[in-house]
């Protein structure tokens, strides 16, 4: 038997850096899975790779030439865009989607998107726990009054996601805000920070893509505004951003759903197992446990166990993608479950259910030392109960327009 | 009350953005001169010439001899689109060489990341990024440097083509390919060495870009932001291509920051673009391009 | 002359002039030039009056007078620069003269507006080839009845019966002057490739498809062997014999020139220096000195 | 050494690989001599020309059969830089002047072409000059922008100033007047017999274009179908006919055939 | 439509009698034997470009204006159709189609005026502002994607009366009626006296404006007409094709790509159109269909990937110069090897 992973993957152009990290991450876990246990209860994993450039259409060929491959588990596309445009498809087909970090927000709602999964952080999510953040660093949420903070985001639709939802924490906890637009690529900053620099924020939240956190940083030092009160987002956080901006990055903290290098057990297992083996997916070997392969490696794990999950309901077999949807609305990682597979530290827990889609995510917060990032906060939780009515909203408004009917359990969602 | 200072702050700020795309807009200015074509794999030149200097010095390669052998192999560069693209493709009109040399970025991207993966790398090229004061504005020593650099390039080459023969011929092969072929110009070596000294000049914008954006991949894309230069300076001014440069950074940041916040901000990109037209429509050639030859 | 049947018939209404097809031997066309001169003044097919033209310092045209009768042809010559081409750009609105003004008829303009100018029944030829290389020869003859097709382009689409019968037309037209040309052979070539005298022969079938009531060609028969300058010669004469088309030509082949047309202009250094018969130009020591050069036959004495 | 400078033998040339342009020419140039090359529009003297000048490729034309030797070498496969560093030098149908360059920069680029210094650029601008009044007056303006005649004189100072030793004409007549053309003419003329300069001329003026050659080749669909000594041409009755213009019932409705000349 | 079919003789060509049998197969034969990835992933996007194509090369290839702006104008096509579909209720598709064209060309009229003006790569760099803008103005307006967080539209579903087109093959089939009748009806346009003006217009403006061509109303209708067939694609390639859609998948690379078509595929020939959005969209699949069959045990496909580039780059010059004016003309130049050589009529 086989569980089978297509892999949407982006090795070549713009965003070739996050791509080989996430997705080499995944495939050495898949192989770690493989090489070590024999595939998942006996098993065997098994995937193939399409590779989309990041673009949309190569996205959607790429669904299209594997989507009737046997045993299909979960589409993983680490694209917004391709994401969105197998919503439907993959509904149709009923097979799980997973946007780990990224994707829609409204998604969350299991309610409304039955097979899409956004696991352990939404936008939201980010931006509550971002908020949180700077909360405990300046000791408490009522001290957050009268701070100013300037969102600096990339000029796209991913960038302006949370606008609104910056705009209500800012009317909840009292501090002002100003979003400014960098545009795409983000190659040239100058007149975004000399109004920061004008404007004198306490903080800056960076929600940057690709070479716009660099040079962010670079202009950040060039009109004197300290790396250590610029926060980057769930897609500043990578060693990728941080390194061309050299001396300029030192001191700049970011988000993250899971912490990087390579001590933790789980990776250890990776090298002396996968790389051991001589089949390691990097070419370059110091990139182990870096941000984007540690990720790949926790979606690797979310993926495996969500396979497990399923097999203990329908027999250790070759699942159906139905079959591996219930696994992640049952996906229930405790911290001891966590720490049973070799990843505490890694990532903190989560808890998918047919409802919440997103698994309630924990995040935590790294600061670049020149060389590496160093964890610098505890694992904070968002708002959650703040922000799931914002989502239901949004989810309920969808299904409206789309005409679906919103489930009211976890049974089938075609069944009803 | 107005603020000033500020104005004076993004004004400068923006003339110094703007050197720096100057430097990218050079290697295009050169290449149109000699070829009538807009040369679109510049931006993957850069790239290339960047990244191999980037990883030989990674591979312990001391700065010198990196940049001795990028420069070489910028040079070797130019002399095979030579042989390969140019020379086949005499005097074929202009939109096809374009094409050429968008196949030809093709091949250069794809064999940069082949050869040299697509990490991204830091760059340090011992010119810190850091600011310094003069009466309240910030100038940063990256900026002065580069805009020493453009200055002094643009002053060799505005020399070059006003006193040597070799400028001539080069305008007298942009002019007419077939008239150039008849009088007997070397137009291989010509377009060899034009290549070449647009390699050496893409190698020197990688290195500054690269300095501030990191070399990735993310570096052909500043082409895009040396194209309005070349339609507001000209596209074969080499004079047009600093003064392009200084107005387009100016307009843009100026834009950005006075105009941008009535429309939400991010006009950067096509705020050049738009001024750049309404400019052409008074000067179809740009400030100092060669205006259309064209009588019956 | 055995040729003119083989050139324009007449189609459209009777001539602005009536043309006398049986009288041809030289005296009775010295009578009409006589005619023709003296109806100039009453009312001319084109005027220029005190033209002025300069570029930069450089007076390509200098208060020129030019009136054309009807029904006339016109040669203009000169030598090279001296300013022939600008004339006829200027009336084709191509140059805003600094001062002066052209009159076609009882139209009077400072600039003659391009655009209305084949509407206004002027057709014109360009001294370095000015064909539509991308179109078939039959296209490019085709092209000089642009101006006729007023349908828009939906309708066009779609075929309307206007614009069917328009272009049913325009084909005949085009198919006769191709006919008439001897291009025939070459109708659906791409102009580009063909050699260098055809395409001047296909510059002319543009020209003459509309059979305009003004005809301006620049040099016309540079590069087209002898044998069939003598062909093309007849062309424009049975353009204007037929037609009724006024002609102003430029033209450096001082034999054709003579043969052909009725009066002479001769412009050197932007002025003009003489104007007149034929028989009074050839025989004019200004225009000897400025232009023709002792031995004006073709027959140029080479041995030095 | 021989005293042919160019031989062309058999020469066929396509365009773009499928248009069979000229299909079996033949002609010589012996050192010092001038060859008028005759035909009909069409005919293939500019593909000829141009062969000999290498300029096919670049009109992406091709040289499909035959030889073509100057001065003892098989040039087939020569640049055409190198063919005018070694003298042969064309003058291009239709001017094909540097058009926003001026006309001194124009002759300049003649000069550039065989590397000459710059003393000796002067010096024979000077004489360019001299041959062509006009060029001088307008010596500083966009030669794209000057009359047909003022490119055409450009076109053929540029190649003087190249120094040819060959002299590749292709209608250099066309557009000028009819002084200028004696002018021309006769400087060639001196050039010829002063400094044996030779010269490959088609010319559509073909009255001019035998009193002033030696020898002259007829061209016809392609084919060499004549060729003789230029005094010997001028009195053929044929070409008298067709070339001259002194047929006197020839209906000029019926296109110019040459087949009687071609069976002599 | 009947004078389509004939040449100037009025005889039936070779070339009709090929088009009729191409259309005849992709109506009656592809459909049914096509599996879903070919349907959905090739043979559709492949018609949309080929459509995205014709347009760009009646203003490109017949009339001459470079444009860098294409993907402006698919994206405007794509946003203006679902924002009538969403807002007009009771809107038929395909007047919403016919509409979301008409605004596409309206803009692209705008956009044309500066051609008045401008020439050779000034004009095409000045098409980037329309790039630009309109991107932007999708991102930075939210009333475009009907509020959509992140700017991504859906389509709605095809239906036409009571016939809706939903599997791949309908949708197909949908796409490719749409593009037959409009590559049609630019064959009709190109080949009136408007086609004819285009090509004066490219070929001599001087010339143009003496034998009366209307140069202003030509070029803007050259910018309609071409706007107005490339918004029509862009609905299609939202509609039938992604169904989903963000700005970002029109950004710059997109317009090359289209420009990328009409050269490789051969400017001013409509069947070039076709060849080169053929070549765009198989060739690279292709492509890395068979470096993976081949090599895809050695290298990841990230190397394969890069060596596609390389290859396709590569391609691109060699084939610009066996033949500069694209793959049509290496395809008639084989194919008249073949059979006696045709003369060349108004090319299409
Ligand atoms: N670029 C080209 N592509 C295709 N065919 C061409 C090309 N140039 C010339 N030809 C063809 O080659 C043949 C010979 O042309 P060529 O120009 O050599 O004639 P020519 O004798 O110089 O005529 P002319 O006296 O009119 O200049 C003609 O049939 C012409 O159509
Ligand atoms: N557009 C222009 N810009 C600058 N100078 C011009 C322009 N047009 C013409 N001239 C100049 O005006 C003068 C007259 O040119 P024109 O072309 O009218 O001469 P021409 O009589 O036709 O000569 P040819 O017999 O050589 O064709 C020339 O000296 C030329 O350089
Ligand atoms: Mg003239
Ligand atoms: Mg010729």
């Amino acid at each position: 038997d086989e569980q089978f992973f297509p892999l949407q993957s982006y090795r070549v152009g713009p965003y070739a850096a996050g791509g080989t990290g996430f997705f080499g991450g995944f495939i050495d876990y898949l192989n770690l899975i493989n090489i070590r246990d024999g595939g998942v209860n006996g098993v065997k994993v098994t995937w193939d790779e399409g590779e989309t450039q990041y673009e949309v259409e190569r996205g959607v060929e790429v669904y299209e030439r594997l989507k009737s491959r046997p045993g299909t588990a979960a589409w993983n596309p680490l694209s917004v865009g391709i994401a969105y445009a197998m919503i439907d498809r993959i509904t149709k087909d009923r097979v799980p989607l997973i946007t780990i970090n990224h994707g829609r927000t409204d998604s969350t709602d299991g309610r409304v998107f039955p097979y899409v999964f956004p696991l352990l952080l939404n936008p939201y999510s980010e931006t509550s726990g971002m908020v949180n953040y700077l909360a405990s660093r300046e000791g408490g949420r009522d001290k957050l009054k009268g701070k100013k903070i300037v969102v600096l985001y990339h000029g796209s639709p991913y960038g302006k996601e949370t606008i609104p939802i910056y705009k209500l924490l800012a009317d909840k906890y009292g501090f002002s805000l100003e979003q400014i637009e960098v545009p795409h690529p983000g190659n040239e900053q100058q007149s975004q920070w000399l109004s920061i620099r004008r404007a004198k924020p306490d903080y800056v939240v960076l929600r940057g893509w690709g070479v716009m956190n660099p040079v962010a940083l670079k202009t950040a030092q060039k009109v004197g505004f300290p790396a250590d009160h610029i926060i980057g987002n769930v897609w500043s956080n990578s060693e990728e951003d941080v390194i061309p901006a050299g001396d300029a990055a030192k001191g700049y903290i970011a988000i993250t759903t899971q912490a990087s290098g390579a001590e933790y057990p789980v990776l250890q297992q990776v090298i002396k197992a996968v790389y051991g083996a001589n089949k390691g997916n990097l070419d370059d070997k110091k990139r182990i446990g870096s941000v984007y392969h540690n990720l790949g490696i926790v979606n690797g794990i979310l993926n495996v166990e969500a396979i497990r999950t399923a097999q203990a309901k329908f027999g250790k077999r070759t699942l159906t993608g139905d079959e591996v949807r219930w696994g992640f609305e049952h996906l229930q990682l405790d911290p001891a479950r966590v720490e049973a597979l070799g990843a505490k530290g890694l990532f903190h827990s989560i808890n998918v259910t047919w409802d919440n889609h997103e698994g309630d995510g924990r995040v935590t917060f790294q600061q670049w030392d020149g060389s590496k990032w160093k964890v610098v906060s505890d694992w904070i939780a968002p708002d959650w109960a703040f922000l799931r009515p914002i989502i239901e909203k949004s989810s309920t408004a969808y299904a409206k327009e789309h005409g679906i009917k919103i489930r009211a359990s976890g049974e089938d969602p075609v069944s009803q | 009350m107005f603020d000033y200072q500020f104005l004076i702050e993004v004004l400068i700020g923006g003339l110094l953005s703007g050197v720096m795309y100057s430097l990218v807009a050079i290697g295009f200015v050169l290449i149109y001169k000699t070829s009538g074509v807009l040369n679109f794999a510049q931006g993957a030149m850069l790239l290339f010439a960047a990244l191999t200097f980037v990883s030989l010095v990674e591979r312990g390669t001391p700065f010198v001899a990196a940049l001795a052998a990028t420069l070489a192999i910028m040079i070797a560069l130019g002399i095979a689109v030579e042989r390969t693209v140019l020379r086949p493709l005499v005097n074929q009109p202009p939109i096809t060489l374009f094409m050429a040399t968008l196949g030809l970025s093709y091949v250069i991207e794809g064999a940069a990341q082949l050869l040299w993966g697509t990490q991204v790398h830091g760059l340090d090229i011992g010119i810190s990024d850091t600011p310094f004061e003069v009466a309240g504005v910030l100038i940063s020593r990256l900026d002065l440097f580069a805009a020493a650099v453009a200055g002094g390039l643009v002053a060799l080459f505005a020399l070059f083509f006003r006193y040597t023969r070799t400028g001539l011929s080069f305008r007298a092969v942009a002019d007419d390919q077939f008239a150039a072929l008849a009088v007997g110009l070397r137009l291989p070596r010509v377009w060899g060495a034009v290549w070449a000294v647009a390699g050496i000049v893409a190698l020197v914008g990688g290195l500054l870009w690269g300095a501030r954006l990191g070399v990735q991949f993310s570096l052909s894309l500043v082409v895009l932001k040396a194209l309005p230069v070349l339609v507001l300076g000209g596209f074969d001014s080499i004079a047009g291509a600093i003064v392009g440069g200084l107005l387009v950074g100016a307009i843009e940041k100026l834009a950005e920051v006075y105009v941008g916040p009535f429309f939400g901000g991010g006009i950067e990109v096509w705020a050049a673009y738009v001024v750049a037209l309404g400019f052409l429509l008074i000067r179809p050639s740009g400030l100092f391009g060669q205006k259309l030859v064209e009588r019956v | 002359m055995a040729t003119g049947a083989g050139v324009l018939r007449l189609e459209e209404g009777p001539p602005a002039e009536p043309i006398h097809q049986s009288t041809r031997e030289r005296d009775s066309a010295t009578q009409r030039r006589t005619a023709r001169v003296a109806q100039t003044l009453a009312s001319p097919a084109l005027g220029l009056a005190k033209i002025s033209l300069t570029f930069g310092g450089v007076a390509a045209l200098r208060d020129v007078d030019l009136e054309v009768a009807r029904g006339e042809i016109r040669a203009v010559i000169g030598p090279n620069g001296a300013g022939k081409s600008s004339l006829l750009n200027i009336v084709s609105g191509l140059y805003r003269p600094d001062r002066g003004q052209v009159q076609f008829g009882e139209h009077s303009f400072d600039q003659v507006p391009t655009a209305r100018l084949a509407a206004h029944g002027v057709a014109r030829t360009f001294q370095n080839l000015a064909l539509f290389k991308g179109l078939s020869v039959f296209d490019n003859v085709q092209m000089g009845l642009a101006h006729r097709v007023r349908a828009g382009f939906l309708r066009q689409i779609m075929g309307s019966p206007l614009a069917r019968r328009i272009e049913e037309e325009n084909r005949a037209a085009a198919k006769e002057v191709i006919g008439f040309l001897h291009l025939d052979d070459v109708q659906d070539c791409f102009a580009g490739t063909l050699p260098y005298g055809v395409q001047k022969r296909v510059e002319l079938a543009r020209a003459l498809v509309a059979r305009p009531k003004l005809l301006l060609l620049d040099e016309p028969f540079a590069g087209v062997t002898l044998a069939e300058k003598q062909e093309l010669s007849q062309h424009v004469r049975n353009a204007r014999d037929s037609l009724g088309a006024t002609i102003v030509l430029i033209e450096h082949d001082i034999g054709i020139v003579m043969e052909l047309s009725d009066r002479v202009a001769v412009l050197d250094y932007g002025r003009k220096i003489a104007d007149g018969t034929p028989d009074q130009i050839r025989a004019d020591p200004a225009v000897i000195d400025a232009y023709l050069g002792v031995a004006h036959e073709d027959d140029t004495e080479l041995a030095v | 050494m021989s005293d042919v400078l160019l031989s062309v033998e058999g020469l066929a040339a396509t365009y773009n690989h499928a248009i069979r342009a000229v299909n079996d020419v033949s002609l010589s140039v012996r050192r010092g001599e001038i060859v008028a090359v005759l035909g009909a529009n069409g005919a293939g003297k500019s593909t000829t020309l141009q062969a000999v000048s290498a300029l096919l490729p670049a009109r992406r034309g091709q040289v499909a059969g035959g030889r073509i030797v100057f001065d003892g070498h098989d040039i087939a496969s020569a640049s055409p830089a190198k063919l005018v560093r070694a003298g042969i030098v064309p003058v291009l149908e239709g001017r094909h002047c540097f058009r926003s360059l001026t006309v001194e920069e124009n002759l300049i680029t003649g000069a550039i072409g065989r590397d000459a210094k710059s003393r000796v650029i002067r010096s024979d601008l000077d004489q360019v000059y001299e041959l062509f009044p006009r060029l001088k007056d307008h010596r500083g303006s966009i030669s794209g922008l000057t009359s047909g005649g003022e490119q055409q004189m450009t076109a053929i100072g540029r190649a003087l100033m190249s120094r040819p030793r060959l002299l590749v004409l292709d209608e250099p007549s066309m557009g000028l007047a009819p002084l200028v053309v004696q002018g021309i003419f006769r400087a060639l003329k001196q050039l010829n017999r002063e400094q044996n300069l030779s010269i490959l001329i088609a010319e559509q003026n073909s009255r001019v274009a035998l009193r002033f050659s030696d020898h002259a080749v007829v061209l016809e669909n392609g084919r060499s179908v004549l060729s003789g000594a230029s005094d010997a041409l001028r009195t053929h009755d044929d070409i008298k006919a067709l070339y001259l213009g002194g047929s006197p019932q020839s209906d000029v409705g019926e296109k110019p055939r040459i087949h009687a000349v071609a069976g002599l | 439509m009947a004078h389509l079919a004939r040449t100037k003789t009025g005889r039936p060509t070779a070339e009709t009698l090929w088009i009729g049998i191409g259309i005849v197969v992709a109506y009656g034969v592809v459909p049914f034997a096509g599996s879903d990835y070919l349907l959905d992933a090739v043979l559709t996007p492949f018609l949309v470009l080929a459509l995205a194509a014709v347009g760009l090369n009646v203003l490109t290839g017949y009339a001459g204006q470079v444009s860098l702006g294409s993907a402006a104008f698919l994206a405007v096509g794509a946003y203006a159709a679902y924002n009538l579909h969403l807002r007009v209720p009771g809107l038929p598709l395909l007047l919403d189609l016919v509409l979301a064209g008409g605004i596409a060309a309206a803009i692209g009229i705008v956009f044309g005026l500066p051609s008045l003006r401008l020439r050779g790569f000034y004009l095409a760099v000045s098409t980037l502002a329309a790039q630009f803008f309109v991107q932007w103005a999708l991102t930075k307006f939210g009333w475009f994607s009907n509020d959509n967080p992140s700017g991504v539209i859906d389509a709605p579903v095809l239906r036409i009366g009571s016939v809706s087109f939903t599997t791949a093959a309908e949708r197909y089939v949908f796409s490719l009626t749409i593009v037959v009748v409009l590559t049609l009806l630019t064959l009709l346009l190109l080949r009136s006296q408007s086609g004819r003006n285009f090509i004066a217009v490219r070929d001599h403006e001087i010339a143009a404006k003496v034998v009366g061509v209307p140069l202003l109303r030509t070029k803007l209708l050259a910018f309609g007409m071409s706007s107005f067939l490339i918004g029509v694609a862009g609905v299609l390639w939202a509609f039938a094709y992604l169904r989903t859609v963000e700005p970002a998948g029109f950004n710059l690379d997109r317009s090359f790509q289209i420009l990328f078509i009409i050269i490789i595929g051969g400017l001013a020939s409509l069947r070039g159109s076709f060849i080169g959005a053929a070549f765009i969209v198989v060739f690279p699949l292709l492509l890395s269909r068979i470096g993976a069959a081949l090599l895809g045990r050695v290298f990841d496909s990230g190397v394969l990937e890069m060596s596609q580039h390389i290859v396709i780059g590569a391609l691109i010059i060699v084939f610009l110069i066996a033949e500069p004016r694209g793959l049509i003309a290496l395809w008639d130049r084989a194919w008249s090897a073949v059979r006696p050589a045709r003369r060349p009529t108004i090319p299409t």
